[in-house]
């Protein structure tokens, strides 16, 4: 079967972007994650959490570099009114602690029970854990985004991961370029197939038992 | 104890020997006392286990690694998952020339906090179930698994802040805080670099980040530009 | 979560209900919600369980405990060893009509820290050898006895600070600190008095001590004076 | 044997002070031990730290009172140049950390070993904890003071503690009105006695072993 086209990185992340809701605080993972800030539903507060001890930043700056103002992934940021810096102690306890509504990860692979594989690459022999795992336990909602498949075709959406785990049983959804799927108690359910891709395409491409019900809305972007 | 104030940061390294467990604060480009890693480099300290955040090539303590000084290493980033140019750090780790503990970035912090507070080992969930729970004990907490991870301390901690006064109070400048608040609770000598040094009453009281008990040493030094390639 | 302002201590209880555990900062005069704590003794609200640095006589607090709405009390300071004036909170307990948990306070301090960092235990040295070690996990660390000590977290916490932005974000004034940051994580429903409330932007970032995430609800009241008999 | 006329209160915080170093961060127990600031040695810079979270306070303040800057014993107190304020689990990580150089704490007994009893009266059927346990276990020295014996003339230097304890073994130094008394890891040594107090009466009103020098130096004032 040919891999349908999918969605471009930046609609994946306007996807993830509509799960939030008004009021919420959001941590957004290094790489493809970081994309969904320029994505914020308009008309909805959503505050952006960043481990390294910031809470209410805006968007990337393009202004003058400040060392001291980055996010997690090292880039140049803008503050908003309201914004405020802690240690990283404390922007763990926010976390670990539950404070987080929602957190984005990107994801290597993932479980049929929402495991996470995100942070080692064997083939590499390398790879680095930064928060990733203390994001994986600690949001209130995980949401990983990431390609259905490896750019071999392999899919990604596993029984079980093969790679070095995050977390356990943390991922609650996964945005990919061609579905967004539930973790759910009763295993993965399709919720939202990208525009011009099938359920059953999906399917195929989801190693892991995927439930498709009857009738599986068309992502709108 | 108050702090002392130095003249340069290679005079605030007197007595400083080989064989140390360090302590560096900072994140990526924010916080980083790069001029005291700079005099340490100059001085030819060897021997040394670094407790840092991550390790990334160009930056000084790759430079460290690369001739020699470094045994070993417990930082959250330090081996890329994507290609892209190797640190010495991980050419020296390939080789089998330096060690790595590799801890969560949430743990690494807490178990930090942890060393300067009294705090011999806490419970957290991070890590469960994954190849960084090795060696640790496992507890069960009303049908919750967690795992049972140590304090940690070091002989000396390098931290960088903005402002001083005279007896060692600091406060931090926007995203630099990161790990140097704690770091400056949980070694043995603390040395700070700062951007300015005031008398005490300058700083209001209420908005002192590190109180000066922490505080051993300080020198006034400007932040370095740090390289970092993303 | 952004922070809703209320105008008055009493509609800012709104929805609160029996039988719930509460944290309410201070220490003796510093820092006590008195405006939350005199609208939640008017409104009724039995069976809670109070943890709280201290119980001291001719306090409201001791008040709601005579008029049989506290069912427990979580605290480092409760029963005087001198004799004095004796609180009906003493009388309660020794009649053995409201629960008492004694807990070191360095230990209360931290277990309400953990309890809003999602960390389930720690182990400190505090307390070993004494009666508060009853019923506590020994662990051996480096050939030193610790004891696994438990998270604290509550349905709701009451705290006072100094200025407050619309956001939720806190100041506090002097030693009126204490306990009511530490509150602030560990709650599900996270009540602040404040004496004044600024726009966003007003506060420096810097020097936040509650950050904004942690409030839920905020209501301006003056301070009320609080007796302490010493 | 009639008991030896002691010091006052006064002499005894004023003695309590002579252990004081230049530079030396200290906590001072409720009590007794909160009249040692009166007498911190003159030409050394000790600072005070209190576990509500202050550090770097002066003396006890009698201008208007202002309910947010007292002390662990509610009192009101100064603020010296380049004081600092913090939250109480900061406070306490001084404390058990280790980064309080001496703490001075009241007694009702001590043992041979250093156990010392202070939080609860078993005649009285209670008492509070406080911050004392913290401070015992926490702090690098610790000093306790307090009266020799019980205004019965009961003996509070004990073989072993009949009070409930607040900590092991963690008593270093105790200062009476009768005598200074070294903990070491061969008992009780007698290193001072007040003014007109002989080494015999001191060892006569404590019950556990004391050891004494051939030379007991007298408290100089």
């Amino acid at each position: 079967m040919q891999r349908p086209q999918g969605l471009t990185r930046e609609l994946m992340a306007m996807r993830v972007a509509q799960e939030f809701e008004d009021g919420m605080t959001v941590n957004l993972g290094i790489g493809l994650p970081t994309l969904v800030s320029s994505f914020l539903p308009e008309g909805r507060r959503v505050t952006l959490q960043s481990e390294n001890g910031i809470l209410g930043f805006g968007g990337i700056s393009d202004g003058d570099f400040d060392q001291d103002l980055i996010n997690a992934g090292g880039q140049p940021i803008t503050l908003l009114p309201g914004a405020s810096f802690c240690d990283s102690a404390t922007s763990f306890g926010m976390i670990r602690g539950g404070h987080i509504d929602i957190a984005v990860l990107g994801g290597l692979q993932m479980s049929e029970t929402g495991d996470l594989a995100n942070w080692f690459v064997p083939a590499r022999g390398g790879g680095s854990v930064g928060g990733a795992m203390d994001l994986a336990v600690g949001a209130r909602k995980l949401i990983v985004v990431m390609e259905h498949t490896t750019r071999e075709g392999e899919a990604r959406i596993l029984r079980e991961c093969t790679y070095p785990l995050t977390g356990q049983g943390c991922v609650d959804l996964v945005v990919t370029d061609l579905a967004v799927i539930d973790v759910t108690p009763d295993g993965l359910v399709l919720r939202e197939v990208a525009p011009g891709v099938t359920s059953e395409q999906v399917a195929a491409l989801t190693d892991a038992p995927l439930r498709v019900p009857n009738s599986v809305a068309e992502m709108r972007l | 104890m108050v702090a002392r104030v130095y003249d340069t940061p290679a005079e605030a390294l007197e007595g400083i020997e080989d064989g140390i467990s360090l302590m560096i604060g900072g994140f990526v480009t924010a916080g980083l006392p790069t001029n005291l890693l700079e005099a340490l480099f100059e001085r030819g300290t060897r021997g040394i286990t670094a407790i840092t955040n991550a390790l990334n090539s160009d930056t000084v303590l790759d430079r460290m690694c690369e001739a020699g000084r470094v045994d070993g290493l417990v930082a959250t980033f330090a081996i890329r998952a994507s290609s892209g140019k190797k640190s010495h750090f991980e050419t020296l780790y390939r080789a089998g020339k330096v060690t790595l503990e590799m801890v969560p970035q949430g743990t690494f912090a807490e178990r930090i906090r942890a060393g300067g507070a009294g705090i011999a080992g806490f419970l957290t969930r991070t890590g469960v179930g994954t190849p960084l729970a090795e060696g640790k004990l496992e507890m069960e907490v009303d049908g919750e698994t967690y795992l049972l991870v140590r304090g940690l301390t070091a002989d000396v901690a390098f931290i960088r802040a903005h402002r001083a006064d005279t007896l060692g109070n600091l406060v931090y400048r926007r995203a630099a805080r990161n790990f140097n608040p704690l770091m400056a609770t949980a070694a043995g000598l603390v040395i700070a670099e700062v951007d300015e040094i005031v008398e005490p009453g300058a700083i209001e009281p209420e908005q002192v980040h590190t109180p000066a008990i922490f505080v051993d040493r300080m020198v006034q030094a400007p932040a370095l530009p740090v390289s970092w390639d993303g």
